[in-house]
């Protein structure tokens, strides 16, 4: 329950139109802090959502498969330039955008991945270093500007700050490899 | 098993809404980046240049309709601009010299919008002019002087400018061609020359032809 | 982790004095426009000479009380040095560096920026009360940095 | 859990008997004497400094102030730091493990070699007048390749040193499955590996230089230099108060006669420092050029979630000294307070370094936030903050640790006397530091500027305006000197005088209903990976709009 507050204040902080327009300016922050913020306020909200809708979650989204699916989807909707300079100018779009990161990628991947099985984590955690390191080469070396409503050099940066994140990703991958896990549960 | 099929479903309602949602955020899978939904959509729906005045680098006033039945190849740049806008009317260059002469000024014009009027008096256009070797005549440069009527014409060109605080534009950039009734009928790639001036004079060629 | 009631409420009064610095800071930088100096031209630091507007340096009146001083700064001066503007004019001073990086504080004013080579910075102040200020290098520039300092006279 | 008690009680016993081992203490004992020379020498240049700041004291000419100054920063702020953290995390983690591995042992002699050649290499430079650039050298100013090249193997030598304990540390878990790790070893991991993480910067900016000092590349990119630069300046300084905070979690609540606060809570403390600590190094660069508004307020931000974790362990001392107060029978709202062991410098000593960091914290999210740096940024008034911060938060904590870590280490027992001269060693550095720093602070906020010998700049009214303080700063000066001879007197008849006799290292336990630590505490890959993702988030904007937005480079300037 408590989790559930902190999450729905980080989800109006976020929505704030100052806090949001600034979030918004600089294009790496958008797509790597205000994105995964809402995405994050989502999974804090999901255990309140569980208890409230518990047969939902249980009959629809049984092994875990649905949720993350939709995770998947939403958050390579949301890595489209297109999307990005929408969310700017299109209203709808920017509502779409605080309604889809929270409750169609955050909360179904909380409840996602408890659900599936090793492989299936090994499977996304691949899909997304790719996806990320993909991102990454076509922001860098993309010779024409992809948003209109950023400099270049705002998108190398964020090309740049994708290959972070899929080293980030790739790191913590190998690693839990080499860590008994067992020690930790 | 039933509840198997609630999860299969489940899986199938999320596929169908992927797709669904990529294919209307790109337009059926044509347009992923928004400079591309833009050009698209101005191509479908041909705007109208609308009356503005426009002052060109030999300080003429005059309103857009002067151009009335010819066509206009339009760009929109600012001088100050060190790289994009450069290239751009390099190419435009190339594009003016890749036309029949019989149809330069005749059929159609060159134009180049300034969207900074600030800084790009006459003058400044005149030398810019010079630059690439454009006549002001059959290749002019204009600025509009009006800031309303400049942002409105932006607006309806889909043209994106946004200042990055240190006297420089951020912008996109394309060829613009208007029809003799001022109606928007393409954009295209500014670094496809060839292509741009093919287009160009097949449809000039279309019309003297009839 | 289970916390203990007054430690939790210690971490939300602490977290919350946080959260108020920032958003104070936010609202001078971003409403008030009283951001930190962060200009982002740059410059080549062999050419100041030959590049404007620092191949000429000097105070100019830009407006109505209203003045740009164009200043390098090298090891161990500021030129133009011994500034003199009326009281109540509002100056802006346009600085780079010949060589390594200075400092540029105006004692007793709010005044402080880096200058460094290859950078173009700025910052506006408004001098209203008349009086003697004492402009210095702060940052370490050289065996002569204690004696880096003009003065700028506001009459 | 039964095995572990006793494992546990063994361990502790036979330790008991036998002291610190002879071989582990060997190492201790080396890195520790080698920071108390260093001090020595630190301090006596800060003497030097003090007294030409107040314009009691020329400069022969054969010294100039800024070679000191170099001198100074390099010996006390990386140096003496460096060396004390190792010796006391090395004889810690070979206390609370049971004894260091071979490997380990051959790790920190490595280490020690290559921190000395480094600093050997640097303090060369210095004294033949070729790198009187400040510990910060910042180019263009440019010192004999030499010096940069002494930074890479003071880098080298963190990093070896590093290994070692993380090496130590896995063998442990491997013979003691499923049992965590010891708090203390557990800090020293945390401490290394944000130093490591802090070093790369540095280690990345020296390597730009290296090349450019030696005349194989014309230019170097001055900005980012400074950026990398302070990515490990300030991270630093994070370490070396990371070391002072795991003394004041085990060894302080041992002395008092208490138990542990939480266990989890100092591991949190930790790990959060870990994380959000590298991008901190920003809030340095609050007036430069070439870094626009909007990244600079985003790392306000970071830079404020810095103070979280010492947030946390503030409240955790608070608790800690309450409840021992109130176990001796205190009552009241502050009876406990009278109940602490003011005259046990074991205690007094890092007592007062934590309560400097209150003032000493509250001025560093003060400096944080833009307007207040603007006005204090490169003033005396910083120099005031971190003589608070390092120079009695983590110094004299330092010192409290050293009055039981080296007669651990050498077999021997602190007697009264020395206890005494110890209080009087604390007390001499309060006030010395108070004049100091307090002198520092106030100057500075009059726009005294730092880093720069006694100047009236002509005379000018405003400058000797200053002068009275700066006498102050002087008088502080000195008594902190006198407080530097009486310590590294302090510390060598510990280590080689006193008395022989056993002294116990001290580790607080838990208390028996405490919570189990949680074991995710322990899942070192997923704090690595958050960190660099924080430090990312921190960096790739800057630094990518340095490159690629760079100015023509620098060349190099020798301008002293």
């Amino acid at each position: 329950m408590k989790q559930a507050i902190y999450g729905l204040v980080l989800y109006v902080f976020l929505m704030l139109p100052p806090v949001a327009n600034l979030a918004e300016s600089v294009m790496t922050i958008h797509m790597h802090m205000q994105m995964p913020l809402f995405v994050i306020a989502g999974m804090l909200m999901t255990p309140y959502l569980k208890q409230r809708f518990p047969t939902f979650f249980a009959k629809w989204n049984r092994n875990g498969v649905p949720g993350i699916i939709l995770f998947m989807i939403i958050i390579m909707y949301w890595m489209l330039p297109r999307t990005m300079d929408e969310a700017l100018t299109i209203y709808a779009i920017e509502i779409f955008k605080f309604i889809s990161l929270p409750f169609l990628a955050g909360v179904p991947l909380r409840d996602s991945w408890i659900k599936l099985g090793k492989m299936g984590k090994n499977i996304i955690f691949v899909t997304l270093s790719l996806l990320c390191g993909f991102m990454g080469i076509l922001y860098i070396f993309s010779p024409e500007q992809l948003c209109n409503n950023y400099l270049i050099v705002e998108q190398i940066t964020l090309g740049w700050a994708f290959l972070f994140l899929a080293l980030s990703i790739i790191i913590y991958f190998i690693q839990q490899f080499f860590v008994d896990k067992t020690e930790y549960e | 098993m039933i509840k198997n099929k609630h999860n299969a479903v489940a899986i199938i309602v999320v596929l169908l809404f992927g797709v669904a949602l990529f294919y209307v955020g790109t337009d059926g899978f044509q347009a992923y980046t928004a400079e591309s939904a833009r050009t698209a959509k101005l191509i479908d729906e041909k705007p109208s240049f609308p009356e503005v005045t426009l002052e060109d680098s030999q300080e003429r006033m005059y309103p857009f309709s002067e151009f009335e039945g010819k066509y206009v190849m339009l760009t929109f740049i600012y001088t100050s601009c060190t790289d994009v806008c450069l290239q751009l009317e390099v190419n435009l260059a190339e594009v003016y010299d890749q036309i029949p002469e019989k149809y330069i000024g005749e059929d159609i014009v060159f134009l180049s919008v300034s969207f900074d009027p600030t800084r790009d008096t006459p003058e400044v256009l005149d030398k810019y002019r010079s630059y690439f070797e454009s006549d002001g005549e059959t290749w002019r440069m204009a600025r509009i002087p009006d800031q309303q009527e400049l942002d409105s014409l932006l607006d309806d060109f889909g043209v994106i400018v946004i200042p990055d605080g240190e006297g420089n534009f951020v912008h996109n950039s394309a060829f613009y061609l208007a029809d003799r009734e001022g109606k928007l009928i393409d954009v295209m790639d500014y670094t496809k020359i060839d292509e741009a001036a093919q287009k160009v004079t097949s449809i000039l060629d279309a019309e003297a032809g009839e | 982790m289970k916390m203990h009631r007054s430690e939790e409420i210690w971490l939300i009064i602490s977290v919350t004095v946080l959260v108020l610095s920032m958003v104070v800071t936010g609202y001078q930088t971003f409403a008030l426009g009283m951001g930190p100096p962060s200009n982002t031209e740059t410059i080549d630091p062999q050419k100041v000479d030959e590049t404007a507007p620092f191949d000429e340096p000097g105070v100019y009146k830009v407006g109505d009380n209203e003045y740009e001083v164009v200043m390098t700064l090298q090891i161990f001066s500021f030129t133009p040095g011994d500034i003199e503007i009326p009281a109540g004019a509002e100056v802006t001073f346009t600085m780079t560096s010949k060589d390594v990086v200075h400092g540029f504080q105006i004692a007793g004013t709010n005044v402080n920026a880096m200058v460094m080579p290859g950078h173009i910075q700025k910052i506006t102040q408004t001098f209203d009360e008349p009086g003697e200020y004492l402009i210095l290098c702060n940052e370490y520039c050289g065996a002569g940095h204690q004696a880096m300092a003009t003065t700028i006279t506001v009459k | 859990m039964e095995t572990t008690v006793l494992k546990e009680s063994f361990i502790e016993k036979s330790n008991k008997k036998l002291g610190a081992k002879p071989e582990d203490a060997r190492i201790s004992l080396t890195y520790l004497s080698l920071a108390f020379i260093l001090l020595l020498v630190g301090g006596t240049l800060g003497l030097i400094q003090g007294l030409n700041r107040a314009g009691l004291f020329e400069l022969p000419a054969w010294l100039n102030y800024y070679q000191v100054l170099t001198a100074h920063g390099i010996l006390l702020v990386v140096a003496f730091t460096t060396l004390f953290m190792t010796g006391y995390f090395y004889a810690g983690v070979s206390h609370t493990l049971g004894g260091l591995t071979s490997k380990a042992r051959k790790f920190a002699w490595s280490a020690l070699a290559s921190l000395l050649v480094g600093t050997v290499m640097i303090m060369t430079t210095v004294v033949m007048g070729d790198a009187s650039v400040m510990y910060t050298f910042y180019p263009p100013m440019q010192a004999s390749p030499w010096f940069y090249i002494g930074l890479v193997f003071l880098a080298l030598g963190i990093w070896l040193a590093g290994t070692g304990v993380f090496l130590n540390a896995a063998s442990w878990k491997k013979a003691n499955r499923g049992q965590k790790l010891p708090l203390f070893s557990f800090f020293a991991v945390g401490g290394y590996l944000l130093l490591i993480l802090g070093s790369l910067g540095i280690t990345a900016e020296v390597l730009m230089l290296i090349p450019w000092a030696f005349g194989w590349t014309e230019t170097v990119n001055v900005m980012l230099s400074r950026t990398l630069f302070w990515a490990f300046g300030h991270t630093a300084v994070n370490v070396w108060y990371l070391v002072a905070v795991s003394a004041w979690y085990v060894a302080i609540p041992k002395i008092i006669g208490g138990k542990t606060f939480s266990d989890v809570l100092a591991r949190v403390v930790v790990i959060l420092s870990v994380i959000l600590n590298v991008p901190g190094g920003f809030h340095h660069q609050i007036i430069d050029p070439a870094i626009t508004q909007g990244v600079k307020f985003m790392h306000v931000f970071m830079s404020l979630s810095i103070a979280l974790p010492s947030l946390l362990t503030a409240f955790a001392m608070f608790a800690i000294f309450e409840r021992a107060g109130r176990k001796k029978g205190a009552t009241g709202l502050l009876g406990w307070f009278k109940k602490l062991p003011w005259k046990d410098v074991r205690f007094l000593a890092p007592m007062i370094a934590m309560i400097t960091f209150i003032p000493a914290g509250a001025g560093g999210i003060a400096q944080t936030n833009n307007q207040l740096n603007q006005t204090v940024h490169n003033s005396l008034w910083v120099v005031g903050h971190f003589h608070l911060t390092v120079g009695v938060t983590v110094a004299l904590t330092f010192f409290g640790i050293t009055y039981w870590l080296i007669p651990y280490l050498s077999k021997r027992v602190m007697t009264a006397r020395l206890n005494k001269l110890g209080l009087i060693q604390t007390w001499l550095w309060a006030i010395g530091m108070l004049f100091m720093s307090g002198s520092m602070h106030w100057v500075g906020l009059l726009g005294s500027p730092r880093r720069t010998s006694f100047s009236t700049y002509g005379d000018n009214a405003t400058a000797l305006s200053w002068d009275p303080y700066l006498m102050f700063l002087g008088i502080g000066g000195t008594l902190l000197f006198i407080g530097v001879v009486l310590m590294v007197y302090i510390a060598f008849h510990l280590m080689f005088r006193a008395p022989k006799g056993h002294t116990e290292f001290p580790v607080a336990e838990e208390e028996k209903d405490a919570a189990p630590t949680p074991k995710w505490t322990e899942r070192w890959g997923l704090w690595i990976v958050l960190a660099i993702a924080v430090i990312s988030m921190g960096y790739v904007i800057p630094i990518v709009d340095m490159i690629v937005n760079a100015p023509p480079g620098s060349p190099g300037f020798r301008t002293w």
